[in-house]
Order: structure tokens, then C-alpha cells, then sequence
């Protein structure tokens, strides 16, 4: 789960981590206001959950508070395009007015888990600020790891070597110890996925700040965090991955082809989106129906194939492990009947219940492709998606048109 | 012979009570396995399936001599039910559960470090030695008993390239799914080590995805210590970057865990890469072992 | 460090773990109005820093707010002598005034870090209560252990093995497992030496409760605890030794014979006390004076002597290594200076700074008796204490009698 | 030979600007020891004794092959300064410093538990190979370069065996204080093992005292693998339980600790018992190598 900038800074200064003074609006009032008690020129910040917000026009530097005020009107309501987000950008409700800094350097600092040494890994740069992912490619050298001993914790030895090795100076070497300490604190407390400060800053006045910060979470580990969860912002999302998850379709993620694909399994969802590229056609979405063993899940997909106006044609395919074929099969009479579905459909379906889900199909008398394995299915899917044009149903062509 | 699981495995089920856990231990049953145990705390002394059930695993290794444990208990307590096996001295143990949180698993690695105690999972269909038993979720029938060792990310896409092989004929010595997270218990190097070692393995499908390095890690066993043939598929070559694809550990971040240099790495190390559609897994293997047997 | 119950119930209460309702009282009037508060039979506890209470006299049951009230003002300003105090017993300043329970079974349950395995160890008892001491060593099988892992913490599993294995029923699995999660998490965060709840109890209503408590604190972590160091008690401490700690003597434990023992190093101290026993001696302490390089310490011993009118005569053995024999000799002369030490002296010293040393008692014109080893100088500490009899100065007998 | 540190020793020094830190490292230096390095954080690029000083251990290994350190930083920061200088690689870490909190080791014991580095202390005088390398506090010259090996927890106690031992001619090969603490970084087995194998080393001087089993493991091992002659002292026979006698380690608890078991456990286990008063450890000593030496 992703959080806005203002709230992970919240968080941040929570665990004793020094962040520029500042504070959230919603409106020009309340960003004249607060921009008039910090004095001075302060930064206007759009927050959305994107990277790139600078070269993307979200963040400018106003000098008075009216500026600030007249900048904040101008970004509140608007849609921001970064090359983070997806093309129609995300939207803008609240902006973060900062007091500016006279910033000397810029480094980088983050605390991921490795997945090869099974160990959260403090990762730091001398070379921050929004060059860091060239930094990594070019100078991987200049990329520092230190390993936390999950026994131990991150230790202050490991945050002076790091700091001494980005050349920070003998003033700077405990607090910069601390910063990483707490960071750290942060990310266990929290369940962090990733914990970013980029860029973490030294200002003319030696004062080491997070200027901007990013906190991800790990999904798995909100049922502990109900402080955490409530920071969601759904408005962040594309809505059609919104909707997807609230009727329970968790794993949904949206691709800009045409073809709604509902696949059980991560890994045959992945090959079913790579199969058909490889066929010529552009999947409308990644979609992992999962173990179930109900019906509500199938029509909840199907719900969301009718809502997405890029959607051409449905391709269902089944391995009926633990999911039961069966089910699968009610699932879309229900959605059938709760619907009214003119998209072509079709179905690659093998494994436990096959039987039982061809009759449920065929007493329904529902209107769908048969496919003999994942290409098959694949290559009828594309050609539908092509020929349907519109929302209208496929005409049988060469395809062997079931009706079961 | 197979690895992990064979004749001699007697089966522990961890939260054999829950819906899924019961569900599951029926069918795992009625495949044959041994089932010796079950433990749900608070429910020791009653039985289910015609299973006894223990408070402890302790309890329940000590009167029953189980050798592996199989674990359905919810996300929320898996990782504590992982060391508790491990505490009790269970050298095999099966997590099935999806949705650990990534923290509890940094725990569990550190835990298991110098235990001789072997995880397989979490968020995992588990293992099947065709014939002889199964501790997962897979389906039984559409496996036959034979020399093909299988070790995949994914659950169903396994089920897909196991119906593939069975329908050519091509028997499998043991079926093991790593799982899907992140942090998995057992990597596919650990699995390639027990296929090479084992001897009625003669050669190894792998199926990876993308996401972490494992596929890398995988090419550099096969190509340092690997005589076996293997024939190796990854899925999500299409996948865009920065999203989770269903698995905790499918996704592409920055640079690393492409498809493409999974592949690569994959195919340099004299892996035989099924061609992009997973149709033809069978058919690649059919092809390999042919070669191998002189057809 | 040590602490009250009371005080330990309520940290207890803060880590989640339940305790038995309750108020401290420091007069009878208060005692009245909590037992009044509670309703029914309270039991009223003196707080002292010893165990025992109960075979003393320290804890009875009250019927009604005003026997709690006596029973109060019959406690309070008295000594409570138990097998754990010296035989002038300890002060009683507060009694903690609790509802009383209708008690069905009396666990135990303890955290102390284990010198083996080097890992905190809970253990734990079905046999709770009194005995629990005789019960380890006539039935040690009924003591079990759980090693906790620090890399993992104490873990859910081990509390449910060593609840099942205490025989406590199916339902109270759970809130046992909650229990000794919360100890260990509060052993973790306050850096206690001993967590143990003696007995942990199960109520006839099937309530697991602490109903008494002992935490014991790691004085060397005290600097990271301001908390804990609020809550020290020196009422309860020996009062010779409280000024011992005060004037900076550390390593001081008051014993009950005669002979003031100053000793550098405490595994020297040591066998200097065993010295003066095998010699037919008794010492009135161990004394540790340290690695010194000031002379307030020695100052602060001979200022400890001379306010113990046990003490009968003065042993200094010093091994110069770290600490030099003349900053002994200058805190030896110094204290002279300050008081009229009247005991007989007897010094075995060498190492460092010798020469120097025996030149400024020399020039300082102290009076003492050399000695050639630690045996000989226990032997004539031994005979010197007899011999003075009260604060008079030795008469030379067949000692070696030194002047510098 | 001796044992831990000799001519081949490269001392670093953790702490060195500070006042205990720079006086123990004059007398170091002075004894002859090989000091290479002094590192202190904020004070890097600066020498002190004519000693370069570092920002970090790993920057100072780096550039001077250090090959022990010795740690004389304050009691908060130690845990860590143990820790620093085993991630640098360092070999062996003698830590001075008094008053660790017990649970700070706790987590550097689980911390050096997979890693090469040999922790001695801390709350400990430090270790001596007589004419070859001091790395502790001391006093070089009551030492004899010779053949018995010394080891013990208290620190003055080992002075007035060692001035004995050397009074009577007899020398060391090695005087290790393994220090006062509950948790010692390594115990008398550790030492006992290193002066089994050391060809230089004829004969042993263990000084126990009460609180803990370090002394009946010692027992054990004396027992089970020791072919070199033992001599032991234990104090605190006298000592009352339940009070701490000056070192965190030193306290009767409960029926374990007491000077009276160690004393049965080692004379059981073939060790020469020095009688109760510590000044004849030396004359004990002397006895046992005499009736070696046929004299």
C-alpha cells in the first residue's frame, strides 16, 4: 500500500526523523495561511502517488503566500502526468506547502528487504536526489549496502560506516547514524515494504532533513497496522483496479489491451498476458481468480470486464485444481444473468469438475468459444477482440463455437 | 526413490481443523498419504478424518514419530506454526498458506538458519511424489509416476505443464512447488540439488516467473553443477514493470527480475526453454528426453 | 535494582498482563477508602524488597474497610523480618490493599537470561506458589524452560507447549500464551534481570491472573531506564550499604563480621574475605574499591568503616596493576585527615607506584600493620580486631608493625 | 607460541581518545605491542601517541591489516564498537569495558554466533603473552615469558598468581582474563582448548570464582580432553548467596553457583586445587611442575 508524501513525512517525524516544517491544504485559504506562518518562500508539493512530480510541473516555489495560494489553486482538481503515472494521470486534492531550504547535498537512503539474503538491507548514495535510478546503472559503485542481522537490528556502526563512506562530515556522522537508525525502527514498526528519504538533505546550516520520502507497505501485514490502513487513498488508484478490489478481486491489475482475461493461478495469468502478445493481441488486464470455492469472485470479474469500455472479448482460462471448474461455470451463468454481457467468450477449461461446469454451461445455454489449450484460447480471443468491433457478440467463424 | 515425500512419509497437518485444512486432508487422504496428525491448539484429544488431534506439534511428533508437516493455518499465525514444526524437530515442512507478511518471513529464515529443518512455501501447492504421496493441494489424478522431476513458482501453470507431460506419457518422480512469495522456504537451487542427487530423477522441469533473481541463481547451479537435462519456462515476459502480479514475488522493480534475463540466463546455462506458450511444455520435454534415449 | 509489587503490578498492568484490582496505601485512612472501593475481602500486603511475606506476617486478609484499615496502621512504620531479610528486618512504608481471589491453581513463571545458552529462558511450573524452590530441587522434570530465541522473540508456540505441558485446560491456552508474550516484551524493554510471577493463578470465575510479582532491573542498563530509576526504594536497602552506594563505593555488600575489608579487583576481594574466614575471622563486607585513579573512593570507604560500629578493624589489600598504590596511600592519608580513624590498619599492597605509596603514609606518619601476603594480613587483621576489643588503636604484639 | 596474541599481533584500538582509551595505550605501546591503529568516529585523520586515528574499524583494518583490537569505549556504546569490529573481519576483539548491559550481550553473542571473530571479555584485563604482545591493562612487568598458561575471571586475582608464578621463576606462555561478566565472550572452555593445542604451554592456572557453570564445564573438559596439568583456585567460598560479590557473574543463585560445587567438579576432574588462600596459587603450581619435571 502506497501513502501520500505528507503522511510519510507524519510518520517519519513520529520516529524522530527531522522533516522540513510544514504542513497539508486542500484549498488556496490553507495554503495562504499556512504559508504566511512559515514565512519566507516555501515549496508547493502536489501529492499524489507518483514519482516525478518536479519535472511534471507538481512542485513549485512561492515566494509569498499569495503566490503559494495562487499555486495551490492552480494544482487542487487538476490530474497529474508524470512518467510514473498512467497516461491520464492521477488526481490532485491536496498539496504539501514546505518551507524551502537552502539545500548544499543531496543523498539517497532506503531500507528494502533482499531477497537473496532473506535480510532488510540499508541502501545509501552519496548521489541522491531524482538521479538516483541512473546512479544505480552507471555507478553502481556509488550504491552502498549494509545488511541488518535481523538478530541485532540495524547497529550504529553500520550507519557510521555508511555515512563515512558518503563522505559525510565528522558533524554529520551521528546524526546521519541516527536518521538510518530510526528509519529503520520505522520500517519494522510499520511493516514497511520500502522506507525511501530521497533526497535526504544538508542544508547551508549543516541541519540534516528528509526533504521528500516515500513509505510503502506490506499488504500482508495490514491487519496489524489499522493506523497504517487507514491512510489508503483509493482516489489514487485507477478506478477500474478501484472497483476491481472492492468486489474482491485482489489480484487485478490493469494492462491497456482489450482482452479481459480471467485466469486461476499467478503464474498462468502471467503466461495467458504473455501467450496472448505473442498471438497478437493485447490483454486488458492481469487477473488471478485464485482458489475459490463460490461464485461471487467470477461475477465480480465479470462486473469488471463490463465496466471497462477497452474490453472486447473475455477469455476464461481454468486449470480446475483446487478451484472447481463447476464453480467456475455457475459464476458466470450469474453473471450472465445479473448482466447483460454482448462480449465474445472464450473458455480453455481442464481439470477437476470439467463435466459438471460443461453442463451447467450447457443448461444455461450460454453462448461461448471453446479453446483446446492456452494458445488455442489465446488466438480465438484476438481474433474476437478484432472482429467484435464494438459490444456486439462474435460470429462463428472458423472457431469451434460451443454450446453446451 | 523421489525426493522430499515418498512411502515413508508420515504427515503432520497443522490447522487440520479450518475449513481448508480439513478440505485439503480429506483428498490428501484419500491420495494415500499417511496421515498421522493433526494439531489445532485448544482441540487436542478429538479426532477428524479419523485423524487424531494434538494441542502441540511437539505432542503430536513425540506420539506419532510424524516426519513432515503440512501447514493450512491462517496468514496471521503461519509463521509462529513454521517454528513450532521446526522447534519440534519436523525435517520437512509444507506452508500452503498465502499472505505472510514479508517480516514474519525475515524471522522465520533467521530462525530456520541453523535448523535441519527444510521449508517448503509458503503460498505453495506443496509436493506430490506421484504414486507414493501427497502433501499439497494438487490435483492427484492428473499425475503418473515416472522420472521427471517438476519445480515451479506457480501453482495451476504446474498443473498445466504435470496434465502436459501426463498425456505424453512422461512420468513424474517428484512435483514441487516453491511458492509464490518473495522469500520462499526452499529455492530452486535447493530442489535442482535433491533432483541431481536423486536417482530416479532423469531430468527437471522448471517453471519460473518474474521477479527476484532465483531463475539466475537456478542457471548458475544447472550450468556449474547440473548433468541432468532441464527444461525451464518463465512466465511474465509481457508483464509491465512496477506491478505485483498476483505473486507477492512476481514483480519487476528497477532493472532486475525481468523474463527476458531469466531466460537468457537460463537458456546460456544449457536449459531448454519451452517456447513462450505454455502449451508446449510437455511437448519440449518429449522432445529433450527423445534426444537423450535416442529416438 | 529491585522495586515494590506494587510498582511491578502496575508495569505488569501496563504490558497487558491482568492483575488483581487494587491501591497502595501509605496510612490506614487510605487503605479504608481503597478496601471500601474494592468491596468484600481484600488482602492487605506490606511492600518490602523480600520475599516470604506471608510465613512473616506481611499479608493477611481484612473482612472489612475498617479491619484494613488495622491492619494497615498495625503494618506501617514497623520492620518485617522474613528468611530473606537481615535480622533487623526491612521497613514497611506502603501496603498494597487487593481484592482478594477465590484461588484455584498456582502456576509459575519466570524470565531470567540463561548463562549457557546465553539466550533468555522462560520458565515455568505447574507447581506455582511458596515452594517453588524446593519443587526445583526435589522434582526438577516439573521446571520447564523455553529458550527464547532473540533473533525471533518469544514465540506464541512456546507459550501454548509450556501451557499444555503445565496442564492448564484448552481454554486458558491463549490468555497463558499472552501472558508470558507480555513478560518476555516487558523483560525485553526494561532490561529487567528477573521477570517472575509467583504465583500466576487461576481464579475459580477461570481468570488467569498475577498475583504476585517480582522484576528485578540490569543496573547496568539503568542509563536507557529514567523510568525504572524513578522507581528505587533506598528505604529498603541495608542503610550502611545505601551510603556506600552514595559516597560512590559500588561494589559494597554489608556482611556480618568485623573486619573492614578494601580490596581492587572483586575476584581478590573475594578470596579475601574467604581468607579471613579460613583464618578464623569474620569480615563485616566485600568491598571492591575498582580501577581508581582519585582518591574520593578510598575516602568514601573509610568513611563506610568508621560509620559501621561492627567494624573492628581495617584490611587494605591492594594489587597495583591499573590501580596505583599511591593514589591508595594518598586517599588513606586523606581520609585520616578528614576523621578520627581510631581502628587498627593492616596493609598488604604491591604492584604499582609501591615505593611511592609507602613513602606518603611514610611522610603522612599513618599508623598500620604490613603484612607479606593476603594470608597473613587476614591472620593479623583476624588477631587485631579481637585484640581492640572496642575503637581503641592496636598495641604492637608479635605483628610487624610498619611506619612510614 | 602462545596463544591469541604474539610478535604477529597488529593492535587496533577502539576508543583511544578517550582517557582510559590513550593511558592504556601508552603502556601498550610501551610493553612493545604493535599498535597499528586507533579509531574513533568524528575523530578520523588525526593521531594521538603517533598512532593514526580512523572514523571506522572497517576504514582502519582496510589500510593497516589489523589482526586484533582491543576496546576501551564506554559501556552504552561498547555492544556496538563488538560488533563493529567483527563486520570489519577482525579476528580477535578484547573488550575492557565494565558494565554492559546484559541484554546488549545477549545480542552480540547471537550476533558473533556464525562469524570467525573471537570475543574475549568484556569486563576483563585483557590478554598477555609475556615479551611478545600485551593487549590489556596489566602491569607488563610482573609477567615471565615461560610455559604455563594462565585464565581466569577476575582480573587482580590473576596479578598476584602471576607475581607469584614469576617470583618462583616460573613463566607464562599466556594470561588471558576471560572477565567478570554473566556472559563472557569466551569461557574457560574456549581457553582451555587453545592451551591443550599450543605446543609452548606446559601446564594451566585456571582462577575461578562463584555464580555460573563456567567452572564446571571448565571441569568437564578437563576431564574429557585435557592432557596438560591443571591447577585451580575458586573464590567466594565464603561469599553469602544472593548478593552480587563486584563482578555481574559473581552471584550464588538459587543452588547453583557455589564455590564449594566448582571446587568438587574441578579436583573430580584431575585438577590440582590451590588450598584456600590465593597466595600459594604459585606454590601449588610449582609442586605439579616439579613432579612432572621428576624433581
Amino acid at each position: 500500500m502506497k501513502i501520500h508524501e505528507y503522511q510519510a513525512k507524519s510518520l517519519l517525524s513520529e520516529f524522530g526523523i527531522p522533516v522540513p516544517q510544514g504542513g497539508v491544504a486542500a484549498t488556496a485559504a490553507e495554503a495562504r495561511k499556512i504559508a504566511s506562518e512559515l514565512g519566507g518562500k516555501v515549496v508547493v508539493k502536489a501529492q499524489v502517488h507518483a514519482g516525478g512530480r518536479g519535472k511534471a510541473g507538481g512542485m513549485k516555489v512561492a515566494s509569498t503566500p499569495e503566490e503559494a495560494a495562487k499555486l495551490t489553486e492552480q494544482m487542487i482538481g487538476t490530474r497529474l502526468v508524470t512518467h510514473q503515472t498512467p497516461p491520464e494521470g492521477v488526481p490532485v486534492s491536496k498539496v504539501l506547502v514546505e518551507k524551502a531550504l537552502n539545500v548544499e547535498r543531496e543523498f539517497y537512503l532506503s531500507i528494502v528487504v533482499d531477497s537473496i539474503t532473506r535480510m532488510p538491507v540499508m541502501i545509501a548514495s552519496e548521489a541522491g536526489g531524482t538521479d538516483i535510478e541512473e546512479t544505480a546503472l552507471v555507478n553502481p559503485e556509488r550504491i552502498l549496502r549494509a545488511y541488518i542481522d535481523p538478530a541485532s537490528g540495524f547497529q550504529a556502526f553500520q550507519g557510521r560506516n555508511l555515512a563515512y563512506r558518503m563522505n559525510l562530515n565528522p558533524a554529520q556522522l551521528r546524526p546521519a547514524t541516527s536518521v538510518m537508525t530510526n528509519l529503520y525502527r520505522l520500517f519494522q514498526a510499520k511493516d514497511c515494504s520500502l522506507a525511501e528519504i530521497n533526497p535526504l538533505v544538508v542544508t547551508a546550516e549543516g541541519e540534516l532533513l528528509a526533504l521528500d520520502a516515500k513509505l510503502d507497505f506490506d499488504d500482508n501485514a495490514l491487519f496489524r497496522h489499522s493506523d497504517i490502513e487507514q491512510l489508503h487513498d483509493p482516489e489514487q488508484e485507477d478506478p477500474i483496479e478501484a472497483r476491481a478490489h472492492e468486489l474482491g478481486v485482489k489480484n487485478y491489475v490493469k494492462l491497456d489491451g482489450n482482452i479481459g482475461c480471467l485466469v486461476n493461478g499467478a503464474g498462468l495469468a502471467m503466461a495467458v498476458i504473455d501467450t496472448i502478445t505473442y498471438a497478437g493481441g493485447s490483454p486488458a488486464n492481469f487477473l488471478d481468480i485464485g482458489a475459490i470455492n463460490n461464485t461471487d469472485r467470477v461475477v465480480g470479474a465479470f462486473r469488471v470486464f463490463t465496466a471497462d469500455p477497452s474490453v472486447k472479448a473475455i477469455l476464461v482460462n481454468i486449470f480446475g485444481g483446487i478451484a472447481r471448474i463447476d464453480v467456475i461455470a455457475r459464476g458466470i451463468v450469474q453473471a450472465h444473468e445479473q448482466m447483460n454481457i454482448q462480449l465474445p467468450l472464450i473458455i480453455n477449461a481442464a481439470g477437476t469438475n470439467v463435466d459438471e461446469g460443461k453442463r451447467i454451461l450447457a443448461e444455461a445455454n450460454i453462448d461461448f468459444i471453446a479453446a483446446t489449450d492456452c494458445y488455442d484460447a489465446a488466438r480465438k480471443a484476438v481474433a474476437a477482440a478484432k472482429g467484435s468491433g464494438g459490444r456486439q457478440k462474435p460470429q462463428a467463424s472458423g472457431n469451434k463455437r460451443g454450446k453446451i | 526413490m523421489s525426493i522430499l515425500v515418498d512411502e515413508k512419509t508420515r504427515l503432520l497437518v497443522q490447522g487440520i481443523t479450518g475449513g481448508e485444512g480439513s478440505f485439503q486432508t480429506q483428498r490428501i487422504i484419500e491420495y494415500g498419504t499417511k496421515v498421522v496428525a493433526g494439531v489445532t491448539p485448544g482441540k487436542g484429544g478429538t479426532q477428524i478424518l479419523g485423524v487424531n488431534v494434538f494441542d502441540t506439534v511437539a505432542a503430536a511428533a513425540n506420539e506419532t514419530a510424524a516426519n513432515a508437516s503440512i501447514i493450512f493455518v491462517p496468514a496471521a499465525f503461519a509463521a509462529d506454526a513454521i517454528l513450532e514444526a521446526a522447534d519440534a524437530g519436523i525435517p520437512l515442512v509444507v506452508c500452503i498458506t498465502e499472505g505472510i507478511p514479508v517480516s514474519d518471513m525475515v524471522m522465520v529464515h533467521a530462525y530456520l538458519k541453523d535448523k535441519p529443518t527444510r521449508l517448503i512455501g509458503p503460498n505453495c501447492p506443496g509436493v506430490i511424489s506421484p504414486g507414493k504421496c501427497k502433501a499439497g493441494l494438487m490435483v492427484g489424478d492428473i499425475h503418473l509416476p515416472g522420472n521427471v522431476g517438476v519445480v515451479s513458482r506457480s501453482g495451476t501453470l504446474t498443473y498445466e505443464a504435470v496434465a502436459q507431460l501426463t498425456s505424453l506419457g512422461i512420468g513424474q518422480s517428484t512435483c514441487v512447488g516453491i511458492g509464490g512469495d518473495m522469500l520462499p522456504g526452499s529455492t530452486f537451487v535447493d530442489i535442482l540439488q535433491l533432483f541431481q542427487k536423486d536417482e530416479d530423477t532423469e531430468a527437471v522441469v522448471l517453471i519460473g516467473e518474474i521477479g527476484g533473481t532465483l531463475e539466475q541463481q537456478a542457471a548458475e547451479f544447472i550450468k556449474e553443477k547440473m548433468t541432468k537435462p532441464v527444461v525451464a519456462f518463465v512466465a511474465g515476459a509481457t508483464a509491465p514493470p512496477g506491478r505485483r502480479m498476483g505473486h507477492a514475488g512476481a514483480i519487476i522493480s528497477g532493472s532486475s527480475g525481468r523474463a527476458q534475463e531469466k531466460i537468457a540466463a537460463l537458456a546460456a546455462a544449457g536449459a531448454t526453454m519451452a517456447p513462450t506458450n505454455p502449451a508446449v511444455i510437455g511437448l519440449t520435454m518429449k522432445k529433450v528426453l527423445d534426444e537423450i534415449n535416442g529416438n
